[in-house]
């Protein structure tokens, strides 16, 4: 299965462990991502809050260079999924929006092949059997709480993704490893995008409403498929847990990472040593790290 | 500019021209309407005659062709407003027929605004006076109807 | 919260709605085609608000945005932190039983607001203002040099340093900036956005 | 040759002073068929009407034109004065002069050159004219009232007092409907099953009342007055003749299943009846459950029962009855919540409807009236109570309010503070709308007597942690995000219609919203009659009712009842449609247009060429014709003319105006 790859800015950067166990599993899943060549910028929320225009064009042309390809997009990240949605969606929509936006960026689009989640491609173009055959290492035990965000889920008329408000396909992905989804409720609250980086004072208030969600639900761990989700809940658990005079340790996971775990990867080719919350430890403490027969990275 | 046109332009230069115009009414709403209109002493244009049916949805094209052949100038369909019709639904085929005839007398080369449908109901006497007011004038600016005799 | 005397009384102040009510109608008008949607229809439950992740932090709670923008009172709205704290999660969209909108409300009141330089919270602003000068300028966003540059710009420089490192060891964060080998085309977008609008909407 | 008499009248001067009567008379004589024209000062007053039938006689009219008043004022006049002379009275027709012109227009010459119009259409008009009667239609005295909840019994026992023989077919084995299950009502906190008991067993020991239970509609023919009906008697497998109602089978069977009746909180056998008040005590099997009809093997039941009552061979009868009017009084349903994401899409087993609470503070509920919650039974102490939900809300449910939540909401927040004493009951709102007697005063009471907390602002989000439910909303009133920690959930879910409220509807024929709720053929003057005459509607099938508007409703649909049945025959009014056989070509069309499903298709034998031919044609039933006309303009063939209303007449006056 051949699909154009969309990577986006975070994932060359803060989001490399996504890219990394991303590109490890689906060789194992026989995902042939191609990954667009000379992708720019989705623009993300910031052109989005600035100008309608250039929030639109800057997605299609990374779509119409695909398209060119005659692939569908595959997109890990929550951020730009929802960015190229909104493009596509309103490309169909209007033949007039479709012309400006192909004066702009000087390519046709029209929006002939479909935007995907990479979750949606391993929920329905894989399939849960398909990766439940090639698990070798179950992840008994691990209570993991699948945290989608809002930008997968909404606007459900344009992701056209799961459920808005209880969405399942981190759980079903997650069951079929061999782990357990707690149910809470927060999995489509947001992480604040931005905001703990930009203003914290917010931001962070935010971040430990989650932190309370997944412990209060009793998980041992946060599972996500965004990069910004991860870096927020990652990298300033610590900061928040201070303000609070608490130690969260929840540890926070792509769910690439934790399927390449089930299939027999190597953390490290995963990237699961470059969180902040120490997983690695966490994983050795689970007893998930131990050496498994018929290991993926040997293939 | 049509030969419509310019006969019409012709009439209109004629002094003392006067439309005349065609009302069908539904007996339940528009008549009733009408009538508290005359009960109120609400003046409006001498122009309009009432032509009483149980329902709008009774008024069947080929009197309004009949009537434009004929040379009226106008032509209003009035009844109950949608949901309301006594006959629970005549009033919708009304609206469904409205459209089609516009688009029909416009292909036999007339203006459609000389065909009108408009929803009062029984207790709508000034809105009644407005809507014969306003379309007496609408009609005046169009000038008389070329005949369409030859027509069928 | 109210912080000072001179707050409980600006808060407090009696609003005369006769102006604002003139221009209720056309403010509505404006907003349905700018925004594509209608604050007339909103009956002020508060499901947007009890919602909402930020609210808490909000001068206006989206549904006083809302009533403000119902009553008239649009630069009152332009004026607020909301429209400029608002993270975009679009919870209330998706919740709204009338089919209103507020995140979008909130979208077009921060380009509004931008373009008539009414800017309540200056840091969201100047992040997205770099965000796309990085774009503009590389095609990808160069993360360390956002954060680094916003931060010297927003007066905080020290802050996030504690994560500086870590980020880097990790990999996380690369010291040069990406970019595309050719960066034309995207400046090209820029520019040709630019021409057909400007800035702001 | 037609002879035709026009009579102008002045009404004092309302008429004559703007339009010259004389005038118009004198022009009238001159048109076509007109052979005598006169004016006179008051038309209807007795001399005038003299002047008319002297007329009549003198000059051997045959037809007349008056032209005065509104038709709508005196056509019924007019028509008498026709009659007592000896013509046919639909040999008149009327030209409005008055509020259509004189009235209207100041300037004399105008009005009068338009009253010569007027007159010259109606003198046109009645050229054509044919003779029309009156006919009538007998009427079977007995009355069918469909649905047996509180509307379809006081109805029934309304028209049973006039009388009247009436049956109620209930689909359900036991009338009662939603207000048996019901625990007390607003706003006098009476109990529920305290009053409706009672009326249940008058209607079961009425003399003229048959309880036809366990039973639907299968279809209706006819028309007011004799309407045919088709009742399906679905198999009971019990037979009531023998049945005492001992209970012995329900007691033994073996097989319990989750109970509608309790809305999922307990149980009941497959051999059961829903309640233990039900009327008629006898209960039936529900076959897709019972073990004997599922494997084979069983009857437990049948071994046990004293009488023998027990018959698993009984199959569906169907049954045809004459009846002269219809009651439908079907009620309705609760919205489906499942479909709120943000409430746990009804995943939450501690999150109910207000109906589930109906049952849990029921004395004979699932919990013997103690409110436990469903999941741990524990005793909740505190309880959120949601209004609006499913009702008002367009993104996922009814614009339209419910108007029995708030109220009820107010009972359940007041019981629950009754009952356990410690308790917090917290209600989320929108708005509080009490208008009735005594309710405002009953919702003050809640928050003032018994301290129940409202909040306003819609919730947006519940979610399980733990054995909590965490309530998010906002108090709108202080502009701040709120949150309560719930132990159970209570939802005001809409009240919809019932899920086959269309199909009945289109099997008796009449009309329904796009909510599918009946509607009523005029929303003030006619609330509780529907298009189709003899069909009437009384309950909350007509849109969201509490009992008092039921019960009312239900006595105004008796009232129209017994006014029909009191009548031996009803005179049907002769403008109606009239089919020309000869030129029907039977193509149905006109069939989906009538909204009186009043055309049919016949089958007619003809002699074509010798030889005897079979073919269909449209026949219009003079019984439920309206004389809307709308099936004229949709056959192609124009075989479809309405009487008193022809083609002809129209296109008459259409010349007679243009020439
Ligand atoms: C939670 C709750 C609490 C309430 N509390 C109060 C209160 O305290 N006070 C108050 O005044 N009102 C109260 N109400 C409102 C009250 O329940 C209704 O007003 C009342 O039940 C309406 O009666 P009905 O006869 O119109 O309909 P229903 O009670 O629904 O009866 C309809 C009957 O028709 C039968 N039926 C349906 N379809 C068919 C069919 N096709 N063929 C044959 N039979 C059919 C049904 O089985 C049923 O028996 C409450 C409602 C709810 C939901
Ligand atoms: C401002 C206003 C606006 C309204 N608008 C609407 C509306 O838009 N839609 C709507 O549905 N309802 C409306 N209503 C309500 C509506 O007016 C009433 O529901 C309706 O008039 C009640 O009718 P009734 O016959 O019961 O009483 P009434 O109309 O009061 O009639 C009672 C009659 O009895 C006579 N009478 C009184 N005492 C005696 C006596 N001792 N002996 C003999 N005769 C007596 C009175 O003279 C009167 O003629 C409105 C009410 C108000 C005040
Ligand atoms: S949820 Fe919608 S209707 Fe309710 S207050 Fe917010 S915008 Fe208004
Ligand atoms: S989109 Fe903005 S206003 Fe709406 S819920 Fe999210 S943060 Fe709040
Ligand atoms: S018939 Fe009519 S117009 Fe003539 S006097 Fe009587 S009320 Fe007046
Ligand atoms: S045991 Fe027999 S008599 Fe007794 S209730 Fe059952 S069927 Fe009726
Ligand atoms: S035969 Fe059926 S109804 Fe009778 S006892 Fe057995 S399971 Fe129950
Ligand atoms: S009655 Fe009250 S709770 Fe029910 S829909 Fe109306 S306002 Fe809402
Ligand atoms: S006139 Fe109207 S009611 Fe009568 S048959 Fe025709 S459509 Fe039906
Ligand atoms: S009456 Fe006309 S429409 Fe009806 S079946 Fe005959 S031809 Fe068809």
């Amino acid at each position: 299965m051949k699909l154009a790859y969309y990577p986006g800015c975070s994932l060359s950067t803060t989001g490399i462990e996504y890219n990394m166990s991303t590109l490890a599993v689906a060789r194992t899943l026989g995902l042939d991502l191609w990954e667009i060549p000379e992708w720019n910028c989705c623009g993300a929320s910031s052109a989005h809050l600035t100008n309608h225009l250039l929030a639109l064009a800057l997605p299609a042309r990374n779509l119409a260079i695909a398209e060119e390809a005659g692939l569908d997009v595959a997109v890990p990240c929550a951020a730009c999924f929802a960015r190229f949605k909104a493009t596509e969606a309103a490309v169909k929509d209007s033949a007039e929006t479709r012309a400006t936006i192909e004066e702009v960026i000087g390519r046709k689009y029209e929006a002939k092949y479909t935007v995907k989640s990479l979750l949606d491609v391993f929920v329905n173009t894989v399939g849960l059997s398909q990766i439940k055959t090639l698990v070798n290492r179950p992840l008994e035990g691990l209570k993991v709480a699948p945290y989608y965000g809002c930008l997968l889920v909404r606007p459900h008329k344009i992701t056209q993704f799961d459920d808005p408000e209880d969405p399942v396909t981190i759980d079903q992905i997650m069951s079929a490893i061999g782990a357990e989804p707690v149910y809470w409720g927060y999995k489509t609250e947001c992480c604040g995008a931005a905001h703990p980086t930009v203003v914290p004072e917010v931001g962070l208030k935010m971040l430990k409403s989650i932190y309370q969600g997944a412990r209060d639900a009793g998980a041992d761990c946060i599972v996500t498929a965004c990069p910004l989700c991860l870096t927020n809940l990652d990298m300033r658990q610590k900061e928040v847990g201070e303000q609070n005079n608490t130690q969260y340790n929840l540890p926070v996971f792509y769910f690439t990472e934790l399927v390449g775990l089930a299939l027999g990867h190597d953390p490290h080719t995963l990237g699961i040593d470059k969180h902040f919350v120490d997983a690695l430890a966490f994983l050795k403490n689970k007893g998930f790290l131990n050496p498994v027969q018929n290991r993926r990275d040997s293939e | 500019m049509s030969i419509e046109a310019v006969k019409a332009d012709k009439a209109a230069s004629q002094e003392n021209w006067e439309p005349k115009i065609l009302v069908f009414a539904c007996n339940w709403c528009t008549y009733a309407g009408a009538d508290l209109a005359g009960l109120s002493r609400l003046q409006y244009p001498p122009n309009v005659r009432i032509l009483r049916v149980p329902c709008s949805g009774r008024v069947n094209p080929q009197f309004v062709i009949r009537a434009f052949q004929k040379g009226i100038d106008g032509v209003l369909v009035a009844g109950c407003h949608p949901g309301d019709c006594h006959y629970a639904t005549g009033n919708y085929f009304t609206r469904r027929r409205y459209l089609v005839m516009q688009r029909l007398l416009e292909f036999m080369g007339m203006d459609p605004a000389r065909f009108q449908a408009r929803w009062i109901s029984g207790s709508e006497g000034p809105k009644f006076q407005q809507v014969v007011t306003q379309l007496t004038q609408d009609i005046k600016a169009l000038g008389p109807n070329r005949k369409l005799r030859d027509m069928e | 919260m109210l912080k000072n005397l001179e707050e409980v009384r600006v808060f407090m102040e009696r609003i005369n709605l006769t102006p604002g009510l003139a221009q209720a109608k056309p403010i509505r008008d404006s907003l349905k085609e700018h925004c594509g949607t209608d604050v007339g229809r909103c009956y002020q439950c508060g499901k947007c608000t009890a919602g909402c992740p930020v609210a808490f932090a909000m001068d206006y709670t989206p549904r006083e945005i809302v009533r403000l923008l119902q009553l008239g009172l649009k630069e009152e709205a332009l004026k607020s932190k909301t429209i400029w704290l608002c993270a975009t999660c679009d919870t209330c969209s998706t919740r709204c039983p009338r089919e209103v909108e507020p995140a979008k409300l909130m979208e077009g009141l921060r380009q509004e607001a931008k373009a008539k330089g009414l800017v309540a919270d200056k840091r969201l602003d100047l992040f997205n203002d770099l965000f796309l000068q990085l774009v503009e300028k590389y095609g990808r966003v160069h993360e360390m040099g956002l954060i680094l540059k916003f931060n010297l710009l927003s007066a905080q420089p020290l802050k996030d340093a504690g994560h500086g490192p870590g980020m880097f060891l990790k990999g996380k964060i690369n010291p040069l900036p990406h970019t595309i080998k050719d960066n034309g085309e995207v400046k090209q977008i820029f520019a040709r956005v630019r021409a057909l609008g400007g800035e702001g909407k | 040759m037609k002879r035709v008499g026009v009579f102008i009248c002045h009404c004092g001067t309302n008429i004559a002073h703007t339009v010259d009567c004389e005038k118009v008379a004198k022009t009238a004589a001159e048109f076509p068929h007109v052979v005598f024209s006169t004016d006179y000062k008051y038309m209807c007053s007795e001399p005038g009407q003299m002047v008319i039938k002297n007329a009549i006689k003198e000059h051997k009219l045959d037809r007349i034109v008056v032209a005065s008043c509104s038709p709508r004022m005196h056509e019924p006049t007019f028509r008498k004065c026709m009659e007592s002379a000896g013509l046919n009275p639909y040999l008149m027709e009327m030209a409005n002069i008055r509020e259509h012109c004189s009235w209207v227009h100041p300037d004399k010459e105008k009005g009068t050159e338009k009253a010569i119009d007027l007159v010259k259409m109606a003198v046109a008009k009645v050229v054509k004219n044919t003779p029309l009667t009156r006919s009538s239609i007998p009427i079977h005295k007995r009355a069918l009232v469909i649905g047996g909840g509180i509307a379809g019994i006081q109805a029934a026992l309304d028209i049973a007092d006039a009388g009247y023989v009436v049956d109620i077919v209930e689909k359900e084995p036991s009338i009662g409907g939603r207000m048996a299950q019901v625990d007390k009502t607003f706003p006098t906190l009476d109990c529920s099953a305290c009053i409706l008991t009672p009326k249940m067993v008058d209607a079961a020991q009425h003399p003229n009342i048959n309880l036809v239970t366990y039973s639907e509609i299968e279809k209706v023919e006819g028309y007011v007055g004799n309407f045919e009906v088709t009742i399906r008697h679905k198999a009971r497998s019990v037979d009531v003749s023998k049945c005492t109602g001992c209970g012995t089978c329900w007691e033994k069977c073996p097989t319990k299943v989750a109970s509608e009746f309790e809305l999922g909180l307990g149980t009941r056998k497959a051999i059961y009846t829903p309640f233990p008040q039900a009327v008629p005590n006898k209960p039936v099997i529900d076959r897709d459950n019972c073990r004997y009809f599922k494997t084979g093997k069983c009857m437990v039941c049948q071994k046990l029962c004293p009488t023998g009552a027990v018959d698993y061979t009984q199959e569906d009868q169907l049954e045809t009855i004459r009846y002269g009017a219809i009651v439908v009084a079907t009620g309705f349903d609760l919205f489906d919540h499942s479909v709120y994401g943000e409430y746990g899409y009804g995943k939450y087993p501690d999150v109910i409807t207000g109906l589930q609470f109906e049952r849990l503070i029921n004395a004979s509920g699932p919990t013997a009236g103690k409110i436990k919650r469903p999941s741990d039974h524990k005793e909740p102490k505190t309880i959120v109570f949601i209004k609006c939900v499913g009702s008002r809300d367009e993104a996922k449910g009814k614009p339209y309010c419910s108007k029995t939540c708030c109220m009820y909401t107010a009972k359940h927040a007041t019981l629950v503070k009754e009952k356990i004493k410690d308790s917090q009951a917290i209600v989320f709102y929108m708005d509080v709308r009490t208008p009735g007697k005594n309710y405002e005063e009953f919702y003050q009471r809640a928050v003032d007597e018994y301290g129940v907390q409202y909040v306003r602002g819609r919730v947006s989000k519940i979610y399980q942690k733990g054995d909590k439910l965490i309530v998010k909303g906002e108090d709108t009133l202080l502009g701040k995000q709120v949150e309560v920690e719930a132990d159970m959930v209570v939802l005001a879910t809409a009240m919809v219609a019932r899920s086959d409220a269309g199909d009945l509807a289109r099997k008796v024929g009449f009309s329904y919203d796009q909510h599918d709720f009946f509607t009523e053929a005029h929303p003030k003057l006619r609330p509780v009659e529907t298009h189709t005459a003899g069909v009437y509607l009384a309950g909350a099938c007509q849109g969201p009712k509490d009992i008092p508007d039921s019960v009312s409703q239900a006595s105004a649909a008796a009232a129209k009842v017994c006014g029909l049945l009191s009548k031996n025959e009803m005179a049907t009014e002769p403008i109606i449609s009239a089919v020309n056989e000869s030129i029907c070509s039977g193509c149905g069309l006109c069939i989906s247009i009538c909204p009186y499903k009043a055309i049919d298709l016949k089958t007619i034998t003809e002699r074509v060429h010798g030889k005897m031919l079979e073919r269909q044609v449209a026949a219009v039933n003079s019984g439920l014709c309206q004389g809307c006309g709308a099936c004229t303009v949709a056959c192609r063939s124009s075989a479809l003319n309405l009487r008193g209303f022809t083609n002809e007449q129209i296109l008459a006056e259409v010349d007679a105006l243009c020439l």
